[in-house]
């Protein structure tokens, strides 16, 4: 058999423990009462609030425009008032403003058949357009706004596309719900952005843990004829890191600083190309998501499609509660996700999953002294040396520590899930890059 | 001696700062960075060599003919003073880098221990020219191996949590105790099992 | 719900292996190769090793409390303390054991700031440095003597060695036939299951290898210092082993020097702790080679008959030069490099 | 009197300021070594900070390095020579260290930070500081690794006694690697971290 | 006759070495001459050589050379060296210098310990103040307050700051050098510069609205402006929720205030500074 | 250039007086230096044997044998001979019988590590080599003389340097024959 592709250097291979929601079809998650809609679900600017306390809004209507170059738009996901807007944290550590709104009044579009839009006339500027006003933005975690992704500066050419469906991230298995039950529309949306970019390649990248899936769109490209492939990858984290990833799929790896566009290549999520799907064909801006809610403490884990806003408690009663007491509530998957302590933080564009975690599963230990024992080297796939740069941050040589690669990494976390003394590198390592970001802005005010 | 014997024996067994403490002052302050401390090793090559030749010829060409063993001391250390002198001064018009890194301890290599006890130990063994350079060079490569080795440890150290008290010259110290210990694999015996 | 929920920085969840962990399942991993040391030289080597370990212990115990920080849980003193009982001979007088306990402890490990912390193998540090102090008393050595209580001493087949070279005849083909004409006659089989004399815990080369291999299938102990330790020590003595009895290039007994001394607990063991061994691979192999060049040159030619502390020690002082010589390959870097240069 | 007890603790020249190491280590096996040292140490910065300090004026800026070394190797020149001739067996033992005097550190450090700048009177008060301290330090040094890496403490032979007092316990057997080089380097970091808590108490003290 | 000669041939090489090396050492002191400037020297005598870094510049060397270039006109940089060095420093750049400038001195505005204030989780990671601060801000649902992990204890040259033990930071004030390194790098700004002669400090940082500092803290500013309001003169102003003491206005009520502050927030340095005893963890 | 020179004469002159200084200690120490010498040899010379006195000093060039003096009286010889040891250059007195026989060793000026090789300078270290070199060889391996290898470094270079000396005295002492 024909050796499968990934990254050569560093990863790691966590337990996957996808097994207990990978066949469980996608519900229709249950509504609370209120929505909370944080105007900040993306990378870059907040948007700018369009509403106020009292305002009657309906589903769909925007809450938030675009606050500047990188920032995309916030849309109501139910009709309801708007009860108030107050700051609130989300899982990332990020204070924002967020949308109370209240559900009341009909909805405009749910249950409602919805006609198709025809989209293959349309410009490419159209499109981009529509895409930038459908507040799309990558839905895999990094939440990037799309149509600043799908921009191409002058000069520069997409040659390859890559869909990132690798789902590398262990219990999350929305992506792979979603290729299994929206094959269509998700080919659909690939054939959109093909034709904004106008690759020569494009390539969905699927993890070998998810061969269903693999076989599925292959017989779905077969039988449409589509200009695509679908690529199986070895089972490797983090295959999902862009950089990874187009070093996986294409084996060209992007210079130490620059961006995937220097190869030629632009990726995006499979999330994301459902959105743009729905943006384009049904006119539907991103208000709501596939949410894998997981782990050793829930009771039935499930995919549910949620609206935006929806608190995790809502989620959580819908896969039958708790079935222990978690240690740990996570936001997005295990390796890169955020732990929350507050059961009412909503769902947002970029929440992937929920876990609710238990002891036995996080296998918690002291803190110790490093062992210097070289494993945070070898599993970092970014080829950096996160014992020395952790060494520097914690004597405050953040200088240093940014001349040893400090933002090379991509916090995948492989190095800290390795580390035998269980010291929170990655921790550090955003601390050090938040220090660095601060001198550097006392420096440019200087 | 042979002069690969020379080698070993002043590059290991007779290490000038591990086993003879010669030169320890830019040992422990010079050794805080690898830079540094190879720019000082290779300064304290060039003018060890140096010295190791130019002190012979005085000793044997003037000082022994003439008589006067007496005035070995002063003599040396002049002839030594002089090279530094000269080293650092064509370093710090055409490396200014490299001098600024150095800093004070460019002229320490006058006092530099090393220097003056390698070319005393050279006229006491009874070494010809060729020797005495051989030893004064090899003497140069064990300090530069000694203080590149420490300097590496020390800059390791830097991001320890070593106890206060403890950091900086009396961790620098105490590691060059465990090198010396280590060292300590070579010996004459080992030398002469190797090369008869 | 927890009435407080834990908060932390991703990764959420971990792998299984911990520091104490590891250093539990290394001391597991050694344990059938001091018991057998303990049932060849008596008693004795069984006072010998508690005082190693409650000496290393305590020593840890009392300066994690000056430090204000608990390790003694985590059993890397412990370990020290278990390597330092099996580098010991049998009949080592017990103030020697303390004091190495206690050097390898408060010396090489806490003046640096303890676990971690330390350049050199504390174990090792501690056994040379004792060495040193008493010769004589670190080279008493004992036969072996299963459930029997009289100890005879008698040397060990290196020693032997070393002091039969010193009066070779040229009739003598290889380390075998010398020890025979010595009157210390051994074979392979002795050497492999450890019925010589020796350290306590370094002469079953059988357990120290099968001790070895479940840490390398476990990913404790990296296979990259161990192979490149012991094959470049096989290379040399294979290749230049032979001169000294006069047969030439290639003649060496590689399976008496691989199986003789402490060259498995050292390879195995000691030379593959994480602390003062190189992060990379490529240093590791860098290192390794070292080690094995070192072990050969002084058990070849250098006053001890074994040579595989210090030279272990020795290398030790080259790792942090290694570590900053061999970084790991940052990605794209090569691109970027090549981005730069067009 | 502070000027004068200063070089015991707070610039110690050997443990704070760190200056004259090398000498220091090597002779310090036996403590008749060590006081010998500090003996011929003592003279000789005595004599070059007097020079040096009458001197100041005289000699030009650009030749004052081998100026004052001139100076220091004539009074080292000058204790060989009468150690030589009148305790040859100190000489002996001494061996190439005492022309290494020379470079001592110590000896040029203060000529170059303190006699060069100062009048004969303070000069005089800062050898006989800094030359005690020396001789404090150096005798610490060689009592530490004598008695441990030997078991004996070595002073001058006197009638009947040999000069030797043998440590019971230790003499027979001793940390003989205290008495090497590694255990002279490592005695010495110890000892310096201990000279920099002391150095650091008093200014906790008065605060 | 032999000894005479033998002192004569010692004599004339030693002369002969002598002078040689002295010529040359002149003549190349003269050729391979590099300008040193005795200002940035003696401006270098004048720092106090802890190569701090709290003036901004490199070390201390390099602030004097900016310094003697005139490419830095603000002689008061160095904050260890205090006035000495600025006085010292003056003198060699020929400009008069304030010198009754007084001591600023870092002071950790916050009394939130752990039994005052509420908290809604358990932080485990790291000890330092800007790595909780990325988890929800820190512990603490005061999100203004000190974390009391001790990032500026780390970063303190002078040893100046200790933990109390009961989730909080103290500058000693006798100890501390102003270098303002703590101020850098306290995540929630927290610690801030006053003068050594401070008479009252408002020992909170919280700009929440009165009723949720209520809700997180016994002894936080809720910003009611009794302070300002009741005492006009006496040098309070609230700003953000927040009343902040201006030093250089200790007008009369000044003391008065202390007893109306309704949650005992405004406090005396002194008290603070010495008749405080804490466990020291 | 005027004051270059003048700078240059100045350290000239610190320099001719140091000279000067030193050459006139120096006439008075060298012949104290040359006296004490003479008379430690002398004492070391009466030392090394029984009975007898030594007789002239014959300068050699042998090998490391520098020089010898015959026994006057009941015949045999002392040898001044140079070893090579661990700190350089070890200066040996020794005094056989005719046979080879050692009578006794003393070691002169050395510069071995204090409290190892410098142990040598001890007259009970050199007991194990008296009686030895006739009949029985000299020891020159610590083996050789039932002793534990006690340190591995400075005193055996010092012991098998000052042994191997002496051994090679005995053997020039045989050839020399019954004188």
């Amino acid at each position: 058999m024909k050796r499968l592709n990934t990254f050569p250097k560093g990863g790691i291979h966590p337990r996957d423990c996808k097994e207990a929601s990978c066949d469980k079809v996608i519900q229709n998650a249950s509504m609370s009462n209120t929505a909370v809609v944080p105007l900040s679900q993306h990378i870059g600017a907040p948007a700018e609030c369009l509403v106020k306390k009292g305002d009657i809004v309906e589903e769909g209507q925007l809450l938030g425009k675009s606050g500047g170059f990188v920032s995309a738009n916030i849309h109501s996901p139910v009709p309801g008032e708007v009860k108030e807007i107050k700051n609130i944290f989300l899982p990332n550590g990020i204070s924002t403003p967020a949308v109370v709104i209240e559900m009341q009044g009909e909805f405009s579009r749910l249950g409602k058949a919805v006609p198709s839009i025809p989209w293959e006339g349309m410009s490419v500027e159209e499109l981009t357009a529509k895409v930038s006003e459908m507040g799309i933005v990558g839905q895999g975690g990094a939440t990037f706004p799309t149509h600043v992704k799908l921009a191409i500066p002058k000069g520069k050419t997409c040659e390859i596309f890559i869909i990132n469906a690798v789902e590398c991230e262990p219990y999350l298995t929305s992506d792979h719900r979603v290729m299994m039950e929206k094959g269509r529309e998700v080919l659909e949306g690939i054939r959109i952005i093909q034709k904004i970019l106008s690759p020569s390649r494009t390539v969905i990248g699927i993890e070998a843990n998810k061969m269903d899936a693999v076989e599925h769109l292959d017989t779905l490209i077969k039988q449409s004829g589509l200009n695509m492939e679908v690529m199986p990858l070895q089972v490797k984290y983090p295959q999902g890191a862009e950089k990874n990833l187009i070093k996986a799929v294409t084996g060209k790896e992007v210079p130490s600083g620059k961006l995937p566009l220097e190869l030629g290549v632009i990726n995006a999520n499979v999330g994301t190309c459902l959105s743009i799907y729905e943006a384009v064909v049904e006119d539907k801006p991103v208000i709501e998501r596939v949410v894998t809610v997981s782990g050793g403490a829930i009771k039935n884990p499930s995919n549910l499609k949620a609206r935006i806003g929806t608190s995790f408690r809502t989620l959580i009663e819908d896969c039958g509660g708790f079935s222990e007491e978690p240690a740990k509530i996570v936001a997005g998957g295990p390796m890169m996700g955020f732990t929350v302590y507050d059961l009412d933080t909503p769902v947002t564009k970029g929440t992937s999953g929920i876990l609710a975690l238990t002891d036995k599963e996080i296998k918690a230990a002291r803190q110790t002294a490093c062992l210097s024992c070289g494993r945070c080297l070898s599993s970092c796939p970014m080829g950096v040396n996160p014992t020395k740069i952790f060494k520097l941050i914690d004597n405050n040589m953040i200088d240093e520590a940014a001349e040893a690669g400090l933002m090379d990494c991509v916090e995948c976390g492989s190095c800290a899930f390795m580390c035998p003394a269980h010291i929170p590198l990655v921790q550090g390592f955003r601390t050090g890059k938040k220090i660095l970001r601060k001198n550097a802005m006392k420096k440019a005010g200087k | 001696m042979s002069y690969l014997g020379i080698i070993i024996t002043y590059v290991f067994i007779s290490n000038v700062i591990l086993s003879q403490f010669l030169g320890l002052c830019p040992f422990i302050g010079v050794s805080k960075n690898v830079e540094s401390a190879l720019g000082m090793g290779f300064a304290v090559t060039f003018v060890m060599s140096i010295a190791s030749l130019v002190t012979w010829a005085i000793y044997h060409m003037i000082l022994l003919p003439l008589g006067l063993i007496y005035l070995q001391t002063i003599v040396f250390i002049l002839i030594i003073a002089a090279l530094v002198q000269l080293v650092e001064m064509v370093v710090q018009k055409y490396s200014p880098i490299l001098y600024k890194a150095l800093g004070i301890y460019l002229p320490l290599i006058t006092t530099n221990c090393a220097v003056m006890g390698i070319a005393l130990i050279n006229v006491n063994s009874g070494y010809n020219v060729i020797e005495s350079f051989t030893a004064g060079f090899s003497g140069g490569l064990g300090f530069l191996l000694a203080i590149t080795l420490m300097s590496a440890v020390r800059v390791q150290m830097e991001t320890e949590k070593v106890p206060r008290y403890l950091k900086d010259a009396p961790i620098a110290f105490i590691s060059g105790g465990l090198m010396a210990m280590a060292f300590m694999a070579f010996d004459k015996a080992l030398l002469n099992n190797l090369i008869g | 719900m927890k009435e407080k929920i834990k908060i932390t920085s991703s990764p959420q969840f971990h792998h299984p292996q911990s520091t104490s962990s590891i250093m539990w399942t290394v001391s597991l991993c050694l344990l059938p190769a001091g018991l057998w040391g303990i049932y060849m030289f008596g008693f004795r080597s069984l006072l010998v090793m508690a005082a190693a370990i409650i000496a290393s212990v305590a020593t840890e115990a009392l300066l994690g409390l000056i430090n204000k920080d608990k390790t003694v849980s985590d059993g890397s003193a412990f370990l020290t303390g278990l390597l330092i009982g099996f580098n010991m001979p049998p009949a080592v007088p017990i103030y020697v054991v303390v004091v190495a306990s206690v050097f390898a402890i408060a010396v090489v490990k806490w003046t640096f700031g303890g676990l971690g912390a330390n350049w050199m193998n504390p174990a090792l540090a501690g056994r040379v440095f004792v060495f040193f102090s008493w010769t004589s008393g670190m080279t008493k050595w004992t036969l072996p003597h299963p459930g029997t209580i009289d100890a005879v001493s008698g040397p060990t087949p290196l020693g032997s060695l070393k002091t039969g070279l010193a009066s070779l005849t040229p009739s003598v083909q290889g380390p075998l036939d010398l020890l025979s004409a010595e009157g210390v006659p051994v074979s392979y089989m002795d050497l492999f299951l450890g019925r010589i004399p020796g350290c306590i815990g370094e002469v079953s080369a059988l357990l120290l290898i099968l001790g070895g291999l479940v840490l390398i299938i476990r990913k404790i102990v990296n296979w990259e210092i161990v192979v490149s330790y012991l094959g470049s020590f096989a290379l040399f003595v294979w290749v230049f082993g032979g001169f000294r009895y006069g047969t030439g290039l290639f003649t060496g007994d590689v399976l008496f020097h691989m199986l003789s001394g402490g060259l498995m607990l050292g390879a195995l063991f000691m030379a593959t702790d994480m602390v003062t061994s190189p992060l990379t691979s490529k240093g590791m192999i860098v290192y390794g080679i070292g080690c094995g060049f070192m072990t050969y040159l002084l058990r070849f030619f250098g006053s001890v008959p074994e040579g595989v502390s210090l030279a272990i020690i020795f290398m030790n002082i080259f790792v942090p030069l290694l570590n900053r010589a061999f970084q790991p390959e940052k990605f794209g870097m090569i691109a970027a490099e090549q981005e730069a240069g067009k | 009197m502070s000027e004068l007890t200063k070089g015991f603790i707070r610039e110690n020249p050997i443990f704070i300021l760190m200056l004259g190491l090398c000498p220091s280590l090597a002779v310090s096996t036996q403590v008749v070594n060590a006081l010998g040292m500090s003996v011929g140490v003592l003279f000789v910065l005595l004599g070059s900070n007097i020079m040096v300090s009458l001197l100041k004026n005289f000699i030009p800026e650009e030749v004052h390095i081998p100026a004052y070394i001139v100076i220091i190797a004539t009074f080292v020149t000058l204790v060989d020579l009468l150690m030589q001739a009148y305790a040859p067996s100190l000489s002996k033992s001494l061996g190439v260290f005492v022309q290494l005097i020379v470079v001592n550190c110590i000896i040029l450090g203060r000529a170059e930070a303190f006699a060069s700048k100062n009048n004969v009177k303070d000069s005089i008060v800062d050898a006989l500081s800094m030359g005690l301290g020396f001789f404090f330090g150096l005798t610490l040094i060689s009592l530490i690794r004598e008695v441990f890496g030997a078991g004996t403490i070595t002073l001058f032979p006197m009638g009947s006694f040999d000069g030797v007092i043998e440590i019971p316990g230790l003499v027979n057997a001793p940390i003989r690697i205290i008495s090497l080089s590694a255990g002279a380097l490592l005695v010495v970091g110890y000892l310096k971290a201990l000279f920099n808590w002391l150095s650091e108490r008093p200014a906790k003290e008065a605060s | 006759m032999d000894e005479i000669l033998r002192i004569f041939w010692g004599f004339l090489s030693t002369v002969l070495f002598g002078g040689l090396l002295g010529l040359g050492l002149a003549v190349a002191s003269k050729k391979l001459k590099v300008e040193k400037d005795e200002t940035v020297e003696a401006l270098e005598n004048a720092l106090p050589g802890l190569n701090c870094g709290s003036c901004g510049y490199a070390g201390c060397s390099s602030y004097a050379e900016a310094v003697a270039e005139k490419k830095d006109d603000d002689l008061s940089k160095c904050k260890p060296g205090g006035p000495e060095s600025l006085a010292a420093i003056g003198k060699i750049m020929g400009i008069e210098v304030d010198l009754n400038a007084t001591r600023m001195v870092a002071y950790v505005h916050c009394m939130g310990s752990n039994d005052k204030t509420s908290r809604s989780f358990e932080y485990e990671g790291l000890t330092d103040c800007n790595a909780a601060s990325l988890l929800f801000g820190g512990s603490k649902d005061c999100k203004y307050g000190c974390l009391g992990l001790g990032s500026c204890i780390n970063v303190c040259p002078a040893n100046a700051i200790e933990k109390t033990g009961d989730g909080l930071v103290r500058v000693k004030p006798e100890l501390c050098i102003s270098c303002g390194k703590c101020v850098e790098i306290c995540p929630n700004g927290v610690i801030r510069m006053i003068p050594e002669d401070a008479d009252f400090i408002v020992a909170c940082n919280s700009k929440d609205k009165g009723k949720d500092t209520k809700a997180k803290c016994s002894v936080g500013c809720i910003g009611c402006k009794i302070c300002e309001k009741k005492f006009p003169e006496a040098g309070y102003k609230v700003q953000d929720n927040l009343s902040i003491i201006q030093y250089d206005n200790r007008g009369p009520g000044r003391a008065d205030a202390v007893q109306k502050c309704p949650v005992k927030c405004i406090i005396p340095y002194a008290e603070r500074k010495s008749n405080e005893t804490m466990e020291v963890e | 250039m005027t004051s270059t020179v003048k700078k240059a004469g100045k350290l000239a002159l610190i320099c001719a007086i140091s000279a000067l200084l030193l050459g006139i200690i120096n006439s008075v120490t060298e012949p104290i230096i040359a006296e004490r010498k003479k008379i430690e040899l002398q004492n070391a010379l009466i030392s090394l044997i029984e009975e007898g006195t030594p007789g002239a000093k014959e300068d050699l060039a042998e090998g490391i044998i520098t020089s010898r003096y015959p026994i006057e009286g009941p015949g045999g010889w002392i040898l001044d001979m140079t070893g090579k040891g661990y700190g350089g250059d070890l200066k040996i007195l020794a005094s056989y019988k005719p046979d080879g026989t050692v009578m006794d060793v003393v070691l002169m000026d050395n510069s071995e590590t204090p409290g190892l090789g410098k142990k040598a300078e001890k007259s009970s270290y050199m007991d194990k080599f008296r009686g030895k070199g006739g009949s029985e060889p000299v020891p020159v391996s610590k083996d050789m003389i039932q002793e534990s290898p006690d340190t591995i470094t400075g005193a055996t270079i010092t012991f098998s340097a000052v042994a191997n000396t002496v051994k090679e005295g005995s053997d020039y002492v045989k050839t020399l024959g019954d004188k």
